[in-house]
């Protein structure tokens, strides 16, 4: 058994997890910057992490097993998924174990988790945030599917390194069924990384809140675990976005020496993608939370039609 | 020969009279008097077809009706009518005219009814079947015009004369052995009716089968 | 096979037999359990030998009963099987002291039930099928009415009976339309003939509605939500999970193997009725405030789901694409399995929970998991399966069905391919919001706060029903994690009814589910869940090494609002609000708004069926019309009824003179 | 055949006997006796005609086939449990005061003097006697129906005695054309209207004449077998008299007069060789299946309610028989055998339930199966048996004519299969609220004869999945003789 693919995997996931919280910091740099306010700075949340970490959490009365697994549930669930999605090289060997549609499956299983748990206590708000994600993520998941189909479409496969290697190493083609993809994706995006206009990760205004509404009973390690894997979950959804919008300079299966150069790569799409999704917060307003339905729905009539298109222009071969 | 035919026809024709006459005739004393009138012609008619035909076992049947239709039948209705004081008007659903109208209608229906049986039969009185047939008719219709239980038992009994004339005019009779169970039930038949008049009447205290109307859909 | 249907027979009339005193009946269940075990294993075998027939001498004369195992009957006897090992297991414990009945009779009408079933699968000829048909229906019905001093329970039976008689005369009807070409009612002979497309279709039809009475495709789904409900819980379990199958076992049948030359046409009404029928279903499950009741729901939308895979494999097949052909109908076919384990289980969990808090409603339940850990943790399994999560078995069938769907572009006819994506987000919509009912279940029922004081003496499952609902569970996972082998078994029912199975796709690696190629699509539950775990105990290690766990308990935060109560959680209501807002259209809502000025507010709304409203009712009225109009016709006046008969008589005459 | 002495001497002189010492305490077991040797004389009779084929007696008066000794002995049998489901029956009713002493005496007498017209009418020769014997049958039950006294039972008499009467008179006119037509096809006298020999020279007789005659057989006999539009008198009838006659009525007398037309459909075919017969009937069949599946729906009254599904098992079996053919046939025989003893049985529990809610009002029956399961769960079953559940006989009687009905007629099937629904939502929905639901019935002084109800239901169900293969036997062979 080579032992290369593996090491490459596991220091590809070691670098995602660890450089999750980077981002974050790197959004919020962007948005203070468009602010103009001065940024905390951007090793802020990993200061945050290692203070929740160091301290002791505190449980609420009535909460169950279900509740203290859920954090360790959900962030071992975001850690296969980045391990799924090529950030550097394709053909790692975790690739094959989930296509595409597993992976919003994973997803979707480590939002059922957070769900629960925020069910678990009792709370009104714990409810009520639960309720709400589950709503988004009932529009949204449908879209991000479909969204995923029309690469696999044009790729005739739903698993990510057969999808990357045909859009990145091929005579480049314009897909008109993609652009749908895009706009789609990125507001699946939004609403599932708890963005405006969906949500607002700043605040924990009561009656808007959804996806600080679920952690709310969390804290301690608990709340850290939670924190981080939210920083990977986004991560993971730039990297899927990445990989299927603009692959080009992700390493080809067994090369190990474009490897180097496809993490710079990386960098300066996540840094871009980042200060993108800044701007995007910072122009745009908070929707009320019965307009989200709306707005999501728009994704997923994008996403349908996108694939009507590709259908009709005969699969932009 | 011919003469027989002819007086049987001319008997028939005084069935269909007396028929017409049930139809009209109101008052029920009368109605039984017309049902044994109509018991005489029948067994004249036997009568006639045996002597000209010399169909023995006719003889016996109409003995039979001589007895039964003439005699028992006619007692036990007058004296039904007499115990449950049934004088007066037999008043009827549709007016007399009317009833003659379709009584007329009737008659044509059972002569065109019976043209190609009678063509067919080869007894000599085969032309009286059709005025047989127009006979049931009426009597069946009678049974539907009339609102008094007696009425319609009276109607119902003229129609078995009318089988009868039918039986005797285009076979010479039914077998002996069936002839003879037919009388049984008419006469089991009549005192039955008996009983029903007595039980309806402490019930309903009338003979007006308006009263029973109450068994229906809703 | 046939000795284990007798012996069921023989064990209902003995448990009659013992009639009133429970535990005498009770030690019997387990007894059938191991019966249907028995069951499940000889079908498993009998899934890869080739079919075996049996006439017995009994039935009409010229038409004895003809039974046949074939792998398509096997499948489905093999579904029978394990989900009925599970619930008897379960209501060994469940009718110690739930059964309002006799329990002997119970007992009988519970074993009849499942005899039938057994039958209906195994049968070979039309009369055979339709007797042991009804007889499931009647059975059924009369364990549906167990409880049936309940008006609402009465009328839910009654409602029930009638669809199925519906349901069976419109197969009977079929049936006829079959032999009328073959000649003959045994389905042998059927297989022989050609018949011609118009009257095929026409079969199919007859099939569609009749099967679809029994499996509640819309519209004939109105019995399905009152009458599931309605019987006591394993029953419920078997009706959902089993009795539902029978109906696709017999769609397939018919179409697939007696007509075997489907059309497209069949396909894609079969698909889009299934669709149609699937989101309906989970639409409504959202709203639904009865447990049960939302099953229910939910079982409707996964029938809906496995006829739409159906229509999705008739149509491969007619266009000729063999290998498609299979890979849909083997998601169907996984879903069936997958559908009758998990939602066996999650009923008898309900029952459970209705044991110890004699409650349905889940308005007043909540916090279970502290008060009965088993049922909640097993119950949890199941939501996640039927909620379509990986690394568990609902997944692995939706992912199938989903992938067969994403080959669907390589179509000829270029109105179904843009009919596809349609199609595609349909059930991937039906799929997401199925997540969201179960989490709404499930956190309702066993999270948060118990929202009855009474709920705090609840006793947790006693041994028999853990043992049924571990059986459920552990199957769930194993489905889930090892699909290859179940999908290599169910690939022969694909080659008897297509032809050709997915064959050497599977052979591979057993670690990988490949339904074309390794590049094409992979997904690996195994090291799916491996990883995860792995994940999960190498963080749990590390921040236990790394950070003493300093864990203290206090009172919920909640942002700091003082006085929580129970009554501050979600309701079932609440939880399906949105989804009644989003899809105000599809309902018919009956609210009551309170004034702002009361001073005692009340607040509720019903929301009902269009459906009920639009087409049940109709026909009903229609009905009693016509009734009211024949009625006319006696109304007691002798002289009228002379007339008729005079009328009769000289119409006769005069119709046979000319 | 002393065999047919007894069967036809029993009844009468238990009549005779009967009008006397009819009213003691223990009438009702003598009755039963009386039955069950009548039922035993069958059976010997049977297993005579089986093994020596088609006989003529007494100078042909009489004449036995595999067709009729079927009937005689489903009569008989019916006849005998009939009679031990009346014992305790009768008794309830007379400790309830609603019949005296005299009542009793002209019940078990008419009793008895009914089941010797019924056997009569089956085993004659003579179609005259046939006729003779059903004007009997009439007047034998009619003051049964009307033992009550209650201004509805005697209208339901009446009603019963004027319709019956008058379609009887059609049909003995009808009678009267086919002694013609037999008459002048060589036939002599006496011996004209002997069925065997009208059926050796069916083939002579002269078609318009038959065709006549049997329009007025139909619609004479046809009014006693229930045939809409002709069938108004049934549910009244089957409603107002004392239930052991309605199940009698309903078991019985609908057969024994369908089988006096089904004689004359043999004839009207030899003669006429087109199927008008079978058309005629095959009409009224279907009229009267569909008319009466609507009548169930606005029903009230229990035993009401089930004589309409009794008129539309008979349009059913008329149907059957009108298409003729071996499987039709086959199919009529066996849906006559299993009607009428489902019917029965659901007569003698609904008769119990009846008793003991004090009213044969639906709505005021409830909870029947908590009061007595035995009761209840016979009503129950039968329902679903006489419904053409399986797996009864019923069924398997309606698969096949239903089937047949699509090969041969497909233009039928629809209306037969939407009335065969209305008929089940109707009854079902109203037998359901009977059995199940909280009580409201009273125990009886009596223990109900559940015996009687279960007998028949068990064989119903036997024949629905197995039919012995004499029994085949028998059927096909009277099947073939009817044509």
């Amino acid at each position: 058994m080579p032992i290369l693919p593996f090491a490459s995997q596991f220091l590809e996931t070691l670098l995602a997890v660890l450089a999750a919280p980077l981002l974050i910091g790197w959004v919020n740099q962007c948005r203070a910057w468009l602010q103009n306010r001065s940024a905390p700075g951007l090793l802020q949340p990993y200061r945050v992490i290692r203070k929740l970490f160091r301290k002791e959490s505190v449980l609420a009365q009535n909460a169950s097993p279900l509740f203290r697994l859920t954090p360790y549930v959900v962030f071992g669930s975001m850690i296969l998924a980045v391990s799924i999605v090529p950030l550097v090289a394709t053909g790692l060997p975790l690739s094959p174990v989930a296509d595409v549609i597993a992976l919003v499956g994973l997803l979707a299983f480590a939002r059922v988790f957070m769900a629960l748990a925020a069910m678990d206590v009792g709370t009104a708000f714990g409810s009520l945030g639960a309720r709400r994600e589950m709503l988004v993520a009932a529009l949204a998941e449908p879209a991000l599917l479909m969204v995923f189909f029309m690469p696999s479409l044009i790729a005739q496969s739903t698993s990510l390194t057969t999808i990357v290697e045909t859009l990145a190493h091929r005579p480049f083609a314009l897909y008109p069924s993609l652009a749908f993809a895009a706009v789609a994706f990125v507001m699946v995006l939004l609403a599932e990384n708890a963005r405006i206009p969906i949500d607002n990760p700043a605040t924990h205004l009561e009656l808007t809140m959804i996806h600080e509404a679920m952690i709310l009973e969390y804290s301690g390690r608990h709340l850290a675990l939670m924190e981080w894997a939210h920083a990977l979950k986004l991560v993971i959804y730039f990297t899927i976005g990445i990989a299927l919008f603009l692959p080009w300079g992700i390493a080809e299966a067994g090369n190990w020496i474009a490897i180097p150069l496809a993490i710079v790569a990386l960098a300066v799409k996540l840094a871009v993608g980042g200060a993108a999704l800044a701007v995007l917060e910072s122009v745009s307003v908070k929707l009320r939370i019965f307009r989200a339905p709306e707005f999501l729905a728009t994704a997923f009539l994008l996403a349908v039609l996108g694939m009507l298109t590709h259908v009709l222009l005969g699969a932009g071969t | 020969m011919i003469v027989t035919a002819q007086a049987i026809n001319f008997i028939a024709a005084l069935l269909l009279l007396v028929a017409f006459a049930m139809l009209s005739q109101r008052r029920i004393r009368a109605l039984v008097n017309l049902f044994a009138v109509q018991g005489v012609l029948l067994t004249a008619s036997t009568l006639l077809t045996a002597s000209g035909t010399g169909q023995t076992h006719l003889y016996y049947s109409a003995a039979l009706t001589l007895i039964l239709k003439v005699f028992v039948l006619p007692l036990i209705l007058h004296r039904l009518v007499r115990r449950l004081q049934l004088t007066g008007d037999v008043e009827m659903l549709i007016n007399t005219a009317t009833t003659m109208l379709v009584g007329i209608v009737l008659v044509i229906v059972a002569f065109n009814l019976a043209l190609p049986i009678s063509e067919f039969a080869g007894t000599i009185t085969r032309g009286t079947l059709g005025i047989a047939l127009a006979c049931v008719l009426l009597a069946f219709l009678m049974m539907i015009t009339r609102r008094k239980a007696v009425a319609q038992v009276i109607g119902f009994l003229s129609m078995e004369n009318g089988l009868f004339f039918a039986a005797t005019s285009i076979t010479y009779g039914m077998p002996m052995v069936v002839e003879l169970g037919i009388g049984l039930d008419v006469l089991v038949g009549t005192f039955v009716f008996g009983v029903f008049f007595f039980r309806i009447r402490e019930t309903f205290d009338s003979l007006d089968i308006h009263h029973l109307e109450r068994l229906r859909e809703r | 096979m046939l000795g284990i249907v007798s012996f069921w027979l023989a064990l209902g009339v003995l448990g009659l037999s013992l009639g009133r005193e429970r535990d005498g009946v009770r030690l019997l269940y387990p007894a059938s359990a191991i019966a249907s075990g028995l069951v499940a294993w000889i079908a498993g075998h009998a899934l890869f030998l080739p079919p075996a027939s049996l006439v017995l001498p009994l039935g009409l004369p010229g038409l004895p009963f003809h039974l046949r195992l074939d792998s398509l009957s096997a499948f489905f006897l093999f579904v029978l099987g394990l989900a009925t090992t599970g619930v008897s297991l379960f209501a060994t414990g469940y009718f110690r002291t739930g059964a309002t009945a006799s329990p002997g009779l119970t007992f009988l009408q519970y074993h009849v039930f499942i005899a039938a079933m057994a039958l209906v699968m195994l049968a070979d000829d039309a009369y055979l099928f339709m007797v042991a048909w009804e007889t499931m229906a009647v059975s059924s019905y009369f364990l549906v009415t167990s409880d049936h001093r309940h008006e609402a329970i009465r009328g839910a039976g009654f409602l029930y009976l009638v669809v199925a008689h519906v349901g069976a005369i419109t197969l009977l009807l079929c049936f006829g339309v079959l032999q009328g070409f073959a000649g003959s009612y045994a389905f042998d002979a059927v297989r022989g003939v050609a018949i011609p497309p118009v009257w095929a279709s026409v079969a199919f039809a007859l099939a569609l509605a009749g099967f679809g009475a029994k499996a509640g495709f819309l519209p004939l789904h109105a019995w399905l939500p009152e009458a599931h409900p309605a019987a006591p819980s394993p029953v419920s379990a078997l009706m959902s999970g089993v009795m539902l199958k029978t109906a696709i076992y017999g769609l397939l049948r018919v179409s697939l193997d007696l007509l075997h030359t489907p059309s497209v046409a069949w396909g894609v009404s079969a698909l889009g009725i299934g669709l149609v029928t699937a989101l309906f279903g989970v639409m409504f499950a959202a709203v639904q405030t009865d447990m049960k009741r939302l099953l229910a729901y939910s079982s409707i939308e996964n029938i809906g789901i496995v006829l739409a895979g159906i229509g999705l494999a008739i149509v491969f097949h007619a266009y000729g694409m063999h290998a498609l052909a299979a890979l849909a109908l083997l998601a169907a076919l996984y879903h069936c399995l997958n559908h009758a384990i998990f939602k066996s289980l999650l009923f008898v969990s309900t029952g459970a929970v209705m044991h110890a808090t004699a409650q349905r409603s889940l308005g007043r339940l909540g916090g279970l998991i502290h008060r009965m850990p088993w049922v909640a943790w097993t119950a949890l399994v199941g939501t996640l399966s039927i909620a379509g999560l990986p690394p568990l078995n609902g997944f692995v069938s939706e992912w199938l069905l989903l992938q067969a769907f994403l080959l669907s572009p390589e179509l000829p006819n270029s109105y179904l391919r843009m009919l596809v994506p349609v199609a595609t987000a349909a059930l991937v919509l039906a799929a997401a919001f199925a997540g969201y009912v179960m989490v709404k279940f499930f956190g309702v029922v066993f999270l948060g706060q118990p929202r009855e004081p009474s709920l705090q003496d609840a006793h947790d499952a006693d041994r028999w029903q853990r043992a049924g609902m571990l059986f459920l569970a552990a199957w769930c996972v194993v489905l889930g994690v090892l699909p290859v082998f179940a999908l290599r078994a169910l690939d022969t029912v694909t080659a008897f009814l297509l032809g050709t199975g997915l064959g050497d796709a599977l052979s591979g690696d057993w670690l990988f589910v490949t339904p074309a190629t390794a590049e094409r699509a992979s997904y690996s539950p195994m090291l799916f869940l491996a990883v995860i775990v792995g994940a999960l105990a190498a963080v749990y290690l590390f921040v236990r090494v790394r950070y003493r766990m300093r864990t203290r308990r206090g009172a919920a935060w909640d942002c700091g609002f003082p006085a929580q109560t129970p009554r501050m959680q979600d309701t079932a209501e609440g939880f399906g609000q949105p989804i009644k807002q989003i899809f105000e259209p599809f309902f018919r809502i009956e609210r009551s708004m309170p004034d702002p000025f009361d001073t005692a507010p009340r607040y509720w709304s019903r929301t009902e069926d269009r459906l009920w409203y639009g087409l049940y009712l109709p026909v009903g009225r229609a009905v009693r019309w016509l009734s009211a109009l024949v009625a006319r016709l006696q109304h007691g006046r002798i002289q009228w009824y002379l007339i008729y008969s005079f009328v009769t008589l000289l119409a006769l005459l005069v119709l046979i003179r000319v | 055949m002393s065999e047919l002495a007894f069967l036809l001497g029993i009844p009468l002189l238990g009549a005779a006997a009967l009008a006397f010492r009819g009213s003691q305490y223990r009438a009702p077991e003598m009755n039963a006796i009386l039955s069950g040797l009548t039922f035993l004389a069958a059976c010997a009779l049977t297993v005579r005609i089986i093994s020596i084929g088609p006989r003529t007696a007494m100078n042909e008066l009489f004449f036995v086939d595999a067709f009729n000794v079927f009937l005689v002995t489903l009569t008989a049998f019916i006849g005998f449990t009939t009679a031990l489901f009346g014992t305790p029956y009768m008794r309830v009713e007379r400790d309830r005061g609603k019949v005296g002493a005299g009542a009793m005496r002209l019940y078990h007498s008419m009793y008895q003097l009914f089941t010797f017209t019924m056997l009569l009418a089956l085993t004659t020769n003579n179609m005259g006697i046939l006729w003779v014997a059903l004007e009997g049958a009439t007047l034998a039950t009619v003051l049964l129906v009307s033992l009550y006294r209650t201004p509805a039972s005697l209208e339901a008499a009446w009603k019963y005695f004027i319709l019956c009467g008058v379609g009887i008179a059609q049909a003995l006119f009808g009678t009267i054309l086919l002694y013609l037509a037999a008459s002048r096809a060589g036939g002599t006298g006496g011996e004209a209207l002997l069925w065997t020999h009208l059926n050796a020279a069916k083939g002579q007789l002269e078609p318009s004449v038959v065709a006549i005659a049997f329009v007025f057989l139909l619609v004479g006999y046809g009014t006693k077998v229930g045939l809409a539009p002709l069938h108004n008198w049934l549910p009244d009838a089957h409603a107002e008299g004392p239930t052991p006659i309605s199940a009698v009525l309903s078991g019985l007398l609908l057969n024994v007069a369908l089988y006096a037309v089904i004689r004359c459909k043999v004839l009207a075919d030899g003669a006429l060789g087109t199927h008008l017969a079978g058309n005629l009937m095959m009409g009224f069949g279907l009229l009267t299946v569909v008319l009466s599946a609507f009548f169930l729906g606005r029903q009230t009254d229990i035993k009401r309610l089930f004589a309409y599904s009794s008129i539309e098992h008979m349009g059913f079996i008329t149907f059957a028989f009108g298409m003729g053919g071996a499987i039709a046939n086959f199919a009529g025989l066996l849906h006559m055998t299993v009607h009428s003893l489902t019917k029965s049985a659901i007569f003698f529990a609904a008769g119990h339930a009846a008793q003991k809610a004090g009213t044969q009002n639906i709505d005021d029956i409830r909870g029947l199966v908590h009061m007595s399961p035995a009761v209840g769960w016979g009503l129950m079953i039968g329902t679903l048996a006489i419904l053409g559940l399986p797996p009864f006989g019923v069924f398997a009687a309606e698969f096949m004519i239903l089937t047949t009905a699509m090969r041969e007629h497909a233009w039928a099937t629809p209306f037969l299969l939407v009335a065969l629904a209305v008929a089940f939502a109707a009854v079902f929905g109203k037998v359901q609220t009977m059995v199940f639901g909280d009580p409201s019935v009273r125990p009886l002084p009596h223990r109900p004869a559940a015996l009687p109800v279960f007998v028949h239901l068990v064989i119903v169900l036997i024949l629905g999945l197995y039919i012995p293969a004499h029994l085949a036997a028998w059927y096909r062979e009277a099947a073939s003789m009817i044509g």
